[in-house]
This record gives structure tokens, C-alpha cells and sequence, in this order.
């Protein structure tokens, strides 16, 4: 199964069997790749949903006994109370979840592989046999990832930023044992499938397009996936090497990360002349891109989105191109706005906190280019556009926030309390899944062949946007009052103790809000086996991947790739009847790119139509 | 073969798709971008290094030992004696890595290290050599240069097995080191350590290269594009280890 | 519930005294008090598990030498073998006890009478108990709650499942059978976009009229920074508070407005590079000001060093802080990590001569309008020393001096009378995750007038165990 | 790696006819600049000054550049693709710049 040879015997699939386990478990083809990326991380994201549960729980009812924690648990929920340490195992398993295997994997993973051949035109990946391997260094690190729940001493439980030494000594607390190796083990992994992925994106979006899909014809998920799988590219390796480094501190008695440890607390060897700070650097050198990794492709995915459902061209296509380039160098050179307060030169705060605040501006432009979109649009208020909407809502929430978190200033009262919890969630996490379930509705059929049922697809947005907000909003109250975050319980503080009843509220909130996401887990399989049949372009959309069949075919089209005349974004254009002109359709009198290009008439069409 | 066709058609013009806008094909594309990324990583721990060396006093300026002068068997307890090497500075390179094969009892700073320089830009040159004789099509060319490649290699991974052998010997550890901080022999394991992990692969991708230019493949495939792929790969190792030479031994 | 409170610490603080009348090791449980409260209480409690076990009755489950083996050094003890202490190392699922080496023979006997005293009050127990309804440290009201919330939840996910898998079912058919679906969504949004934006604004306004008055700046700033740092704070407000209301009611009412009604055609409208260059200008200059705004304040906290400021180590362990006070010459003496848990708890060299008058204290107190300069040291982990009061924090990292210096400005009972709150305290928290019993993590500040202050300081002991000279003190 | 090799092979920028020359023009400089940095080394053998670290790492980024630009080809590759390669690369540098100054923080902290 070779890439190029497709190009000119794609029609010939049937001559080689395909078999269960080449078709559906070492697929090569993109199509296939992307539900099994959406489906691990629909798994992975309802585990990590679940965590939050019990954790939200411990938070609310500090003083009550869950007999069914002891089943879940076990030992960690000996007579129904959580076991501290625990909790913070469910803390750091949750964030590394979310972030890592459900928003980057889940997300860019699924939607980079669906989209990017369907709508450069292109028949698959750059290289097929690395996407797989992608899809299963990816599927080998979350089983990593889960088993490490079962080893003795617990997951990781240093938190999602693993900072040493407490994650660098063993001994520091019970998940630094086993299940840290494990956490490692299993980050190296997500790197390699990363990468692998990552270099794939990059390459087919470069070098696969069709013919007249030039750069800025390119919708704006194209980009935005282009943009993330450049940022994942230079940052994932930057862990590679903290982690390397921590790996080796851990195992082999190194102090990279250690400084003036004493010998019975560092496993029988003195460790002296590193810096904790170091790893903290390496880290966010990747974390904080990894915002926008997270982010971009939700914002890719919203764009189009908003544009198709609003019937309107997205406003702005060059300043959104622009400011996702902009994010995207930005995002590089800001990770020091987590560690203004670790210890840091004071003078490289003053740096950091420069280009954080600059971000807002591309942000701004992305939000304001959105409005104006909707601006005297005819909005179909589709499950998709709805989440976009929220998203934008959300958008908005939490990156007004980041404006206080990225001065340094305000930063020391604000660092690691319950504000930052609120600003990531809504901005990074919230907005993204919203993102995410934008993407999942509006391309359901596109991966399924059939519809999602739009009752419930409502439903759920509903009940998801009232309880983010109903979740995430109350805590900026909490961290403006100093609650820290990663607190088993505010029961030792008079003062935050008065949250209480907040904290109930929320737990109630975020149940509420798990199950929403029930709604859609039915909705979504349900809809995958038995919904209505989809038609060839649901949503009247102008991308390509709406004229490929809606059946599973190795190859995307059967006949010639379709040629490209136009930008992606050419809805309710005047002197036209319909309100869109998919990108494939010529205006009158354009030539066909090929000739274009060469000169000459084009002379393949007959032959490749003739040629099978 | 319609798009094969095409796209040799369409390679003078300045259309949007269907083309690379930096004129390489997808492979040698994959090729710089995994560079790029790989790059990145070296960086990493490149930048662990310099930030614990920063965060250390400079070595201790030697006016002792002068370049092949004649030194005793136990010469790290000397410099210990002296003052040379002392737990927070950073001991100076030309004291540590002052030993060459065969010969004992002479300071030959970097010579050793120098030589491994040289051999490895070598086998850069074979490489390169290699490439160019495969856009001539020159099987027989291509498939000698190879191979001194891959001798260049693998000699340079001797080397470093020595080198390491001597440092270990010498006291060397991850989580210690006779020569000044524990830090310098752990950084100097794990950037040589990788670097050398890079340069094994290197050579084992090399051999199966090799051994498909011997079989033909690429003579039958029309191209040599393969051998490119590793060279850039190849070349990229040699690149690393100009930097780690320069920060390492020379700073 | 605040008469039961108050009544069930009385009666809790009653029954202490009482056993203390009883006992004839009174004196010594009095010390223990002290050093349990110091050193224990972030783990352990006498009746409650928390992050190691109930210390009730410890004294009859175990052996006093073993007891002080294992307080001394719990990880040793597991290393060589004993059967009891794998045991409970394993039962308290592997977390390490801290280990107080620096505690004598006599310190940890007297701790043990001290929670031989707390076991031995029953009478007085089971009243606080039966009272405590709502206390949150008892076990009697704990399973209250617990049968019907576990059962309820497994029916009603299991409900709703069956229940919208079945709605699904009929919504769909009913919809195929009418051609059209059944709920009208873009009129019903619309309705619910103009609700969602209208309840969630006055949501929003009224979260801070209720929870605003809880946080740290409705009680305004305890430091001399604090001032500038809250005025950061709230330009920053009132600049995102406006844009956050007009972006949202934008957003909304453009979802309402412009909502599909079949008649209309969406404006063609791609760009314009006016207004885009408008707002990308005018967020531009904003952040402009808030940068050079945020610089200055940022400079302003972090490079105002004080010559006259008084020295003051603060030591964050697994799970406690320690505070060193220069003592009369304003410096601290040195320290060695590997020293720690050896002669003392902090790994201070005794022999300096600058150590010689130095006081570790586990409550620190501070003096108003007297700068301090805060060094802070960890033993193990990073840990963060928060202080919300004072719009300070600063990590806490092995091997890595870091620093902080501010002037406290409002006293302790001053802020009491100010809250209306006479049981305020402020407090260092540790805002790091550092483990288990990290919640618990915190010392208690006391900010003291001049005189105040003195007096305290002279009622402590230097390091070197001589107590402060009165003449030290004052200068 | 077999997937790998159908490349459209007809897209490649051309190779100057001289390139044999040029390899081995650039071996010379190349050894010529390793002994430049090792006799440099020797001369200031017991001076340790930004000037000597800032001398060596251009030296280094010489060698780098020919390494690059000639053995990897990237000089008659189009400039697209040279920027794509190097300008990320700025990221490293300030990456590097900064954690020399936090380096030098920690080391004044300390000592």
C-alpha cells in the first residue's frame, strides 16, 4: 500500500483484500487513523472526566465517607475517604489526560489526520506506514499511561508539570516511585507519536496539495494544523530531553535537576549542583506552546465552522493566517510567564511578561475577526456553530485572565491559586473541547457517513456551556481569595474554608456537566452505527472533503483529484443564486489551473478517466 | 502513470498546488524537518549544560601543566593535590581529556578529541562524495564511498568507546566524578552518550543503505535519492558534534 | 452552628484541662503539646486519620522505644526490616513519615504523653463528639450521607442513559414521519442565547458582590507593595470587566440577531482592512500601558532591597515551615544541607558566630513598618511560601537561595478589629505542590507592634538554646 | 523505509557541476578551521573571557554554515527552505541566551 502508487491505481483497492486488521487495526489510511485517534481519546477523555469527578467530589464534601470509593479505589479509598495522596495522583493523571492524550491526540491528532488530505486534495499522507505508527506509539503510551494507575505507590502524582525533585526522587512521595517511570515512559512515547505525526502534517500540507491549492486558498484549519504541527515539532523534542535528563536523575543517581538533597532522602547518594529551575525551563520551553497546540486547531476548526454556518466568508482570511503565525512565534518565547515566581532572574520576568501581554493581540484580532463574521451573517445554529459560539464565549473568559496571569506583577498573588485553574480551564481546556465537539459534529458525517442527531447534539451543548461556566467562573473568586490549587481540602484555613458551600456548587455543576457528556457518548456511537444516512454536503460547504465519496475509500477520490479555483470561503457571493461555490467549481471563463500553468489545454482528464 | 506525467509538466511554473513550494520532494522534506526537530533536542540538553556550567565558578586557570609535557601515572590525583580540581568549579577540559592510545606519560590535551573530529568530518567528505556520485548514477562510485563512510563511523565510535573507557576508569560516573562537580562527567556521558546513540544509528542506516546500493535497488529505481536522505542525516551528526566539541572541549 | 462551634472547642479545650489536672505528667505533656502541635499536626491528628493514622492509643498499640525509633528515623527502621513498621509503611500506602532526628529522647516521650493525655480524656471526648453535629473533624456525622448518594448516583446514570437512548429513538422517527425536525433549534437558540447572556451577566455581577467580599482585596493589603499591587489590579480589572461585557453581549446578540430566518442573504463581507487595523491598534496600546504599568510595578516589589530590613529564614520541609530570626546582629549564620536533621532541624553551623543569637521559631512573628528580607531554603522539595495578605510569594527550593523582602503594615489585631474577625490570623502557606500533607502546610504570621514584638522575641530561645537577652532584643 | 522512496524525484534543485571541488574545498576549510579553534585554544590557554567563548562559537557557527551549506546542499536548495530550516533556530539562540543569564542568576545566588 504505497502512497504514490495510489495516485495512479487508487481505483484497483479491490484487487488486494483488505482484512479486518489491515482495514480497521493497522490502517493506513488517514480516514481510519483519525477515528481510532478520536475514539482512544473519547476514552481517555471520559477517564480523565471521571478523575475530575472524584477528585471534585473529595473537594466539595471534605468530611463525608463515599463507600464506593473503596470499590473504585481500593486501598486509596480505604472506609470511602480519598487517600491525599491519591488525590493528587487523580490531579496529575487528570492534567495529563486532558492536555496530552485528549486535547493534543484527541484533538489535532484527529482532526490534522481527517482533514489534511481531504482538504488539500491530497490522496493520503505524506507517509501512510508513519501515520500508523503514529496512531500506535500514541495507543502504546496511553495504555502506558492507564496501567501506570495499578502499580503500587500509585501513578505520578507530582502534578502534570512532574517538577522534581518531587518527581525525581522516588522516595518523595508515593506516585514518585513506579509510577513516574511509567509516566515518563509513556510521555516518550506520546513524543515519538507526536513527531512522527507532526513531520507527516507538515509534509502533505506542503507538498500534496492539488492543483490550484495554493497557500492562501488553504482553509483555516489547514493553517492552524500547518502552525501546530510546526509548534509541536520544536517543542516536543525540548521535552524529550528534560525528560531524558529526568529519567537519568531518577534512575541513575544524576543531579541534573538537584541541588543539596541529602543522601537519605535521594536514595543513598549526596546530589548536589543542578537546578530544579533547569527542568522547569525544558518543560514550559514545550508547555507553553503546547497551550497553542492545543488551542490553534480548536480555533482552525472554529473558523471554518463559523464561516460555513454563518454563510459569510470568515472576516479577515490574511490577519486570521496572520495572527495564527503570530500566536505561533509568540507562543515560543513566553513560557517563563509559569515560573515567575520559582526563583527566576526578576530581570527575565520582565521579559517573559513583555511578550506574554503581546499575545493579546493576536488573540484580539482572532476574537474581533469572529464577531465580525457573524456580523450580518444568516447563522444556521447547528450543534457545530453552537459549540463554536461557545467557544468564542469561552475564548473570551479566559483569555481576558491570562492578561492578569501574564503580568508578572499581578502574578504574585495570583500564581497557582484557583484563578490560574480558572483561567486554564476555560481558555485551554473548555474552549478546546468546545473546539473539539464543534469538530466532532460538523464532520460526523464525513467520518461516519451519517448524521449526528441534532436534538441531542443541543442538548449537550447546552448543558455543557452552563456548566463550564457554572464550574470554572466561581473559582477566579476562590484564587483571588489565596486558595491554592492541588489542595486536598481547605479545611485547615478558616478562610478558605468559607468556599464550601462554592465548592458544592461546582462539584454539583461539573456533575452535571459529566453528564452532558453522556448524552454525547450515546449520541455519538449510537449516530456512528445506526444514525440517518449523511449526504454528500450536509452543511453546503465549499471545502473538498464534502466532494469525496462518503464511503470508506483508501485513496479518498475515485476518479482525478478535484482541481481548486477558488479560496475556501466563498459563501453568499453576490451574483450568485446559491450561497456557497465549493472550492472545485470554476467561475466562468477560469481556466483550469494545470492549464494555467502549463500552457496547454488539459490533456489528463480523458486519459485518466479512460486510463481504468 | 497520468501524474507522474503532470507533475513534470508542471515543475517550471508557479501554480499553488501540486508542488513543493521549496522544490524537494516529500522524503528529503520528512528528512529536514525531523533535522530540524532533532536539532531541538540536542539543543536541550546543549542548554542543560550551559545553564549548570553558568551556575558554576569558571575553572581554576591552569599555569601548571603545559601542553606534552611529561606527567605522572596518577595524574588526576596530582591535579587533585594542586588544586586543579576542586568540587565547585568546573575543571578545565585540556586537564581531563589529556590521554591519547598507546602512549602514557605525555599531557596531550584535546589531541585525541581532535583527531575524532577529523575523522568524522572525513566521513562527511566520503558521504558527500557518495551523494554526488549517485546523482551521476555511478553504482560502483556510490558503493565505495559508502563503505568509507561507514568505516569512518564505526572509528569514530571506537574512539568514543575508548575515550569513555578512560573516563570511566578514571573515575568517572554518572553520579560522580574525581575531576570537579558531579554534574560535568554526568553532562558529558549524556551529550557524548547521545550523540554517539545518533551516530550508531547513522551508521547502521548507512550499512543497510549500502548494502540496497550493492543489491541495485537504487540503480533500478532510477535514483538515488535514499543515500541523500542518510547523507542529510549524516551530515547533521557531524554538525552536533561541532557544537558539542566546541562546548565541550573548548569552552 | 457558630454557638456549636465555639461550644465544642470550649468543651474540647475543657476536657484538655481537665486531663491535664489528672495527670502527673503534666508539665511534660504541656511541652508535648507544643511540639505536637508544631511538628506533627500537619500528618496526624489524635482522633482522625489525615495523612498518617490516628495517634489515639498509640502509646498501648506500641512500644515507646519503638515509637521513638521510628519518629527518629520511620525510613530506617522499614530499610532494616522491622515487621511493624513495613507494615504500617505499606498500610499508610508508602508515604514517608518525616524523619526528626533532631528531636531528643525527652522531646518525643513528652509528645507521647501528650497524646496519652488527649486518649486518656473519654468523657470529655465523647461530648465534643455528640455535639460536634457539624464539626468537621469527628467521625460520628460521617455516615450520614453515605448509602443513599451512592445508590442514587448508579440509578440515575443508569436511567438517564436508557432515557436518552430511548428519546433519541422516538425524536428521530417522529421527525422522519413529519419531514421536519421536531424542536425548531435556530428559534429555540436564539431565545436561549438572549437568556444565557442576559442571566449570565447578572450571574456574573452578582458572583462579585457575594464572593468578591471574600477575597484578599476586599480586605486591602497588609504590605507596603500591597497598595501598588492592588491598583495593578484593579486597572486590570476595569480594563478586561469592559471588554468582557461588550465581546460577550456581542457575541450573543449577533447569535440572536443574526439567526437563519429563511428570508435573508448573508452579507459578502471579507475584509476591511480599516477596522482590522483599528483593532489590532487600539488592543495594541492597551497592552502597551499595562506592560510599562506592569513593569514598573514588577520592578518595584522585586528589586526593593532594604538596607535597615531585618533578616529572615524561612525553611519549608515536608509538612511545616521553620522561620530563622537573625537575632541581634541582623545576620543569619551559615548552613550546610548536609548538616540537616544532624544537630538541628535547619542544618544551621552552631559554631558561627553569626548563628550564635539566631531563634527558630514556628510561628513567625513580624514587625509593623519593619522591613524583613525573607531567604528561603528547602530541605526536600519545592515548596511556596505564600502569603496572600501580603501580596507575596516566593518558591521555596532546594539548593537554590531564593528571596523576597516586604514591610508588613497592618497588625494582626488591627486587621482583626478591621474584618470584624477576632480569630483572623494571617498565615504562610505552602502553595507548591510538595505531597500528601501538602494542604496542611502553613505557619501562622503575626504581625506585632514594636513593642509587642520585643517582648516576643525576647520569650524566645536562640538556637544555642539560651533565651534572648532583653538588650538584644531591643536593638 | 521502503514507503518512502517513491519520491517524485524529478523535483530537486540543480547541483553546480563543480560540486566535487567544492566538497573538497570545504573538507580543507573545515580542518583548517579545527585547527584554527585547537591552536586558538592553546594560545589562550589560561584566560577565560566572554571574548574566547564568543571567538570559539563563531569559529563553531563557520563550521556549522559550511557543514550546512555545502555537504547538506542547503546553499542551491531555494531560500524558502534555508529560512524554514534556520530561522526556527532563532528560538534556540534566545532560549540559550536566556538560560546563560538565569545560569549566571543561580551562580550569584549561590556563590
Amino acid at each position: 500500500m504505497s502512497d504514490h502508487n495510489m495516485n495512479n491505481h487508487h481505483e484497483d483497492h479491490g484487487h488486494h483484500k483488505e482484512t479486518f486488521i489491515s482495514k480497521y487495526i493497522f490502517s493506513m489510511d488517514h480516514k481510519m487513523i483519525s477515528r481510532q485517534f478520536l475514539i482512544t481519546g473519547i476514552i481517555m477523555g471520559t477517564l480523565g472526566m471521571l478523575m475530575s469527578m472524584i477528585f471534585r467530589l473529595q473537594l466539595a464534601y471534605p468530611d463525608m465517607k463515599f463507600s464506593f470509593l473503596e470499590g473504585i479505589l481500593g486501598h486509596w479509598g480505604k472506609d470511602g475517604k480519598l487517600d491525599p495522596n491519591f488525590y493528587l495522583a487523580l490531579i496529575t493523571i487528570h492534567g495529563t489526560i486532558m492536555v496530552f492524550f485528549v486535547l493534543t491526540a484527541g484533538l489535532s491528532g484527529t482532526f490534522s489526520n481527517l482533514l489534511i488530505p481531504l482538504q488539500v486534495g491530497a490522496r493520503d499522507m505524506a507517509s501512510p506506514f508513519m501515520n500508523m505508527l503514529s496512531y500506535w506509539f500514541f495507543f502504546l503510551s496511553s495504555a502506558v499511561l492507564v496501567f501506570s494507575l495499578f502499580v503500587d505507590g500509585g501513578p505520578a502524582s507530582a502534578g502534570w508539570t512532574v517538577y522534581p525533585p518531587l518527581s525525581a526522587l522516588p522516595k518523595a512521595i508515593p506516585g514518585s516511585g513506579t509510577g513516574m517511570t511509567l509516566w515518563l515512559v509513556s510521555m516518550i512515547l506520546f513524543i515519538a507519536s507526536s513527531l512522527l505525526g507532526g513531520i507527516n502534517y507538515i509534509a502533505t500540507i506542503l507538498n500534496m496539495r492539488t492543483k490550484g491549492m495554493k497557500m492562501t486558498r488553504l482553509p483555516l484549519t489547514i493553517w492552524a494544523f500547518l502552525v501546530t504541527a510546526v509548534l509541536g515539532l520544536l517543542s516536543f523534542p525540548v521535552l524529550l530531553g528534560g525528560s531524558l535528563l529526568l529519567v537519568f536523575d531518577r534512575s541513575f543517581g544524576t543531579s541534573f535537576y538537584l541541588s543539596e538533597i541529602v543522601a537519605e532522602f535521594a536514595g543513598g547518594i549526596e546530589r548536589t549542583g543542578g537546578s530544579p529551575i533547569l527542568f522547569q525551563h525544558l518543560f514550559w520551553f514545550l508547555g507553553h506552546p503546547e497551550v497553542y497546540i492545543i488551542l490553534l486547531p480548536a480555533l482552525g476548526i472554529t473558523s471554518e465552522v463559523i464561516a460555513t454556518n454563518s454563510r459569510k466568508p470568515i472576516f479577515g482570511y490574511r490577519a486570521m493566517i496572520g495572527s495564527i503565525l503570530a500566536i505561533g512565534v509568540l507562543s515560543f518565547i513566553v513560557w517563563g510567564h509559569h515560573m515567575f515566581l520559582t526563583g527566576m532572574n526578576p530581570f527575565l520576568g520582565s521579559v517573559f511578561m513583555l511578550g506574554t501581554l503581546i499575545i493579546a493581540v493576536p488573540s484580539a484580532v482572532k476574537t474581533f475577526n469572529y464577531l465580525a463574521t457573524l456580523w450580518q451573517g444568516n447563522l444556521q445554529l447547528t450543534p457545530a456553530m453552537m459549540f463554536a459560539i461557545g467557544l468564542v464565549s469561552l475564548f473570551i473568559s479566559g483569555g481576558l485572565t491570562g492578561i492578569y496571569l501574564g503580568n508578572a506583577a499581578l502574578d504574585i498573588n495570583l500564581h497557582d491559586t484557583y484563578f490560574v485553574v480558572a483561567h486554564f480551564h476555560l481558555v485551554m481546556g473548555s474552549a478546546a473541547i468546545f473546539g473539539m465537539m464543534s469538530g466532532i459534529y460538523h464532520w460526523f458525517p464525513r467520518m461516519f457517513g451519517r448524521m449526528m442527531n441534532e436534538t441531542a447534539g443541543q442538548i449537550h451543548f447546552w448543558l455543557t456551556l452552563v456548566s463550564a461556566y457554572c464550574v470554572f467562573f466561581p473559582m477566579h473568586f476562590m484564587g483571588l481569595a489565596g486558595v491554592p490549587r492541588r489542595y486536598y481540602a481547605n479545611t485547615a484555613y478558616d478562610q478558605f474554608n468559607v468556599f464550601i458551600d462554592m465548592n458544592q456548587f461546582i462539584t454539583i455543576a461539573a456533575l452535571l456537566g459529566g453528564l452532558a457528556q453522556v448524552i454525547f457518548l450515546v449520541n455519538f456511537f449510537y449516530s456512528a452505527l445506526k444514525g440517518k444516512r449523511a449526504p454528500q454536503n450536509p452543511w453546503n460547504s465549499n471545502t473538498l472533503e464534502w466532494t469525496a465519496p462518503v464511503e470508506h475509500l483508501h485513496g479518498n477520490w475515485p476518479g482525478e483529484i478535484p482541481h481548486v479555483y477558488r479560496w475556501a470561503y466563498d459563501y453568499s457571493k453576490p451574483g450568485h443564486n446559491e450561497d456557497f461555490i465549493p472550492q472545485n467549481v470554476p467561475d466562468k471563463g477560469q481556466v483550469d489551473p494545470l492549464e494555467e500553468a502549463t500552457g496547454l489545454p488539459e490533456p489528463v482528464k480523458t486519459e485518466n478517466s479512460a486510463s481504468h | 502513470m497520468a501524474n507522474t506525467t503532470n507533475l513534470s509538466t508542471d515543475k517550471k511554473t508557479a501554480w499553488g498546488g501540486g508542488k513543493s513550494p521549496f522544490s524537494v520532494s516529500y522524503g528529503k522534506l520528512m528528512m529536514w524537518i525531523f533535522l530540524l526537530s532533532d536539532a531541538f533536542t540536542f539543543s536541550s540538553l546543549l542548554i542543560a549544560y550551559g545553564f549548570i556550567r553558568y551556575s558554576f565558578p569558571s575553572p581554576i586557570e591552569n599555569t601548571i601543566v603545559k601542553p606534552l609535557s611529561h606527567v605522572a601515572e596518577n595524574f588526576t590525583e596530582a591535579m587533585n593535590k594542586a588544586g586543579l580540581f576542586v568540587q565547585d568549579h568546573w575543571p578545565a577540559p585540556e586537564l581531563v581529556f589529556n590521554h591519547f592510545p598507546f602512549i602514557h606519560g605525555i599531557h596531550l590535551p584535546l589531541f585525541f578529541v581532535s583527531l575524532m573530529t577529523f575523522i568524522l568530518i572525513f566521513s562527511s567528505v566520503t558521504m558527500v562524495l557518495a551523494v554526488e556520485a549517485g546523482h551521476r548514477m555511478q553504482k560502483k562510485e556510490v558503493a565505495n564511498y559508502m563503505l568509507l563512510t561507514i568505516i569512518g563511523g564505526a572509528a569514530f565510535l571506537g574512539c568514543q568507546a575508548w575515550e569513555w573507557t578512560t573516563f570511566i576508569h578514571e573515575g568517572a560516573r554518572l553520579y560522580g566524578n574525581p575531576f570537579g562537580p558531579r554534574s560535568f562527567a554526568a553532562l558529558f556521558f549524556i551529550v557524548t552518550g547521545f550523540h554517539g546513540f545518533h551516530v550508531f544509528s547513522g551508521v547502521v542506516l548507512n550499512v543497510i543503505i549500502y548494502l540496497n546500493v550493492l543489491n541495485g535497488t537504487y540503480e533500478k529505481r532510477g535514483h538515488y535519492e535514499m543515500v541523500e536522505k542518510v547523507g542529510l542525516y549524516w551530515h547533521f551528526v557531524d554538525l552536533v558534534w561541532v557544537f558539542v566539541f566546541t562546548f565541550f572541549y573548548l569552552i | 452552628m457558630k454557638i456549636f462551634k465555639s461550644l465544642t472547642k470550649s468543651l474540647f479545650f475543657l476536657s484538655i484541662l481537665i486531663s491535664f489536672g489528672f495527670s502527673t505528667k503534666a508539665q511534660s505533656a504541656d511541652e508535648g503539646k507544643t511540639l505536637f502541635n508544631a511538628n506533627c499536626t500537619a500528618c496526624h491528628a489524635i482522633n482522625d486519620k489525615i495523612v498518617g493514622p490516628a495517634l489515639k492509643d498509640v502509646h498501648k498499640r506500641r512500644e515507646e522505644s519503638w515509637l521513638i525509633k521510628w519518629i527518629k528515623n520511620s525510613q530506617a527502621m522499614v530499610k532494616s526490616g522491622d515487621a511493624t513498621a513495613v507494615q504500617l509503611y505499606k498500610e499508610n500506602n508508602e508515604s514517608v513519615m518525616t524523619s526528626f532526628e533532631n528531636l531528643s529522647d525527652v522531646q518525643i516521650k513528652s509528645i507521647i504523653a501528650y497524646i496519652k493525655a488527649e486518649s486518656e480524656a473519654p468523657a470529655a471526648q465523647a461530648a465534643t463528639a455528640t455535639v460536634a453535629g457539624s464539626n468537621t473533624n469527628t467521625d460520628s456525622n460521617i455516615n450520614d450521607y453515605k448509602t443513599p448518594i451512592n445508590w442514587l448516583l448508579v440509578i440515575i446514570a443508569s436511567l438517564l442513559i436508557a432515557i436518552i437512548a430511548r428519546i433519541f429513538g422516538i425524536l428521530n422517527k417522529i421527525g422522519e414521519i413529519q419531514g421536519k425536525p421536531v424542536i425548531n433549534w435556530t428559534k429555540t437558540n436564539g431565545m436561549l442565547v438572549m437568556a444565557f447572556m442576559v442571566i449570565g451577566l447578572i450571574a456574573t455581577f452578582w458572583e462579585f458582590y457575594v464572593h468578591g467580599k471574600l477575597t484578599v482585596f476586599s480586605m486591602g493589603a497588609a504590605s507596603a507593595h500591597g497598595e501598588e499591587y492592588d491598583n495593578m489590579f484593579m486597572i486590570t480589572l476595569g480594563l478586561t470587566g469592559v471588554v468582557f461585557v461588550i465581546t460577550q453581549i456581542l457575541l450573543f446578540w449577533y447569535a440572536y440577531k443574526y439567526k437563519n430566518d429563511g428570508k435573508r442573504k448573508a452579507m459578502y463581507f471579507p475584509d476591511n482592512h480599516k477596522l482590522e487595523f483599528i483593532w489590532t491598534i487600539v488592543p495594541a496600546v492597551v497592552l502597551t500601558v499595562l506592560v510599562i504599568r506592569g513593569l514598573m510595578t514588577w520592578n518595584n516589589i522585586m528589586y526593593n532591597k532594604d538596607e535597615n530590613a531585618r533578616e529572615i529564614e524561612v525553611f519549608g520541609y515536608q509538612f511545616a515551615w521553620d522561620a530563622r530570626l537573625a537575632g541581634a546582629d541582623n545576620k543569619l549564620g551559615a548552613h550546610n544541607f548536609r548538616e540537616i536533621g544532624k544537630v538541628n532541624a535547619l542544618g544551621v553551623d552552631t559554631t558561627d558566630e553569626k548563628s550564635k543569637d539566631d531563634v527558630v521559631v514556628k510561628e513567625l512573628h513580624l514587625e509593623v513598618g519593619k522591613p524583613v528580607n525573607f531567604n528561603f531554603r528547602a530541605k526536600d522539595v519545592i515548596h511556596s511560601a505564600y502569603f496572600p495578605h501580603f501580596r507575596a510569594q516566593m518558591n521555596v527550593v532546594p539548593g537554590l537561595p531564593t528571596k523576597f523582602s516586604f514591610t508588613p503594615t497592618v497588625t494582626t489585631a488591627d486587621m482583626r478589629n478591621k474584618l470584624g474577625k477576632p480569630e483572623f490570623d494571617y498565615v504562610l502557606l505552602c502553595n507548591k505542590i510538595c505531597g500528601s500533607a501538602h494542604y496542611r502546610m502553613k505557619m501562622v504570621v503575626v504581625v506585632d507592634t514594636k513593642e509587642a514584638y520585643e517582648k516576643w522575641l525576647a520569650s524566645q530561645k536562640t538556637i544555642t538554646n539560651q533565651p534572648v537577652n532583653n538588650s538584644i532584643a531591643s536593638k | 523505509m521502503e514507503h518512502m522512496d517513491h519520491t517524485e524525484h524529478l523535483e530537486h534543485t540543480e547541483t553546480p557541476a563543480d560540486m566535487k571541488s567544492k566538497i573538497w574545498n570545504t573538507f580543507w576549510i573545515l580542518l583548517g578551521l579545527t585547527i584554527v579553534d585547537i591552536a586558538l585554544y592553546f594560545a589562550l590557554l589560561s584566560t577565560h573571557s566572554m571574548l574566547k567563548n564568543a571567538l570559539f562559537i563563531v569559529l563553531g557557527v563557520v563550521k556549522a554554515w559550511y557543514i550546512v551549506g555545502i555537504f547538506m546542499h542547503m546553499k542551491f536548495e531555494r531560500k524558502v527552505l534555508m529560512y524554514m530550516i534556520i530561522l526556527p533556530m532563532i528560538f534556540v539562540v534566545f532560549f540559550i541566551a536566556l538560560m546563560l543569564i538565569e545560569g549566571d542568576f543561580t551562580f550569584h545566588l549561590r556563590w
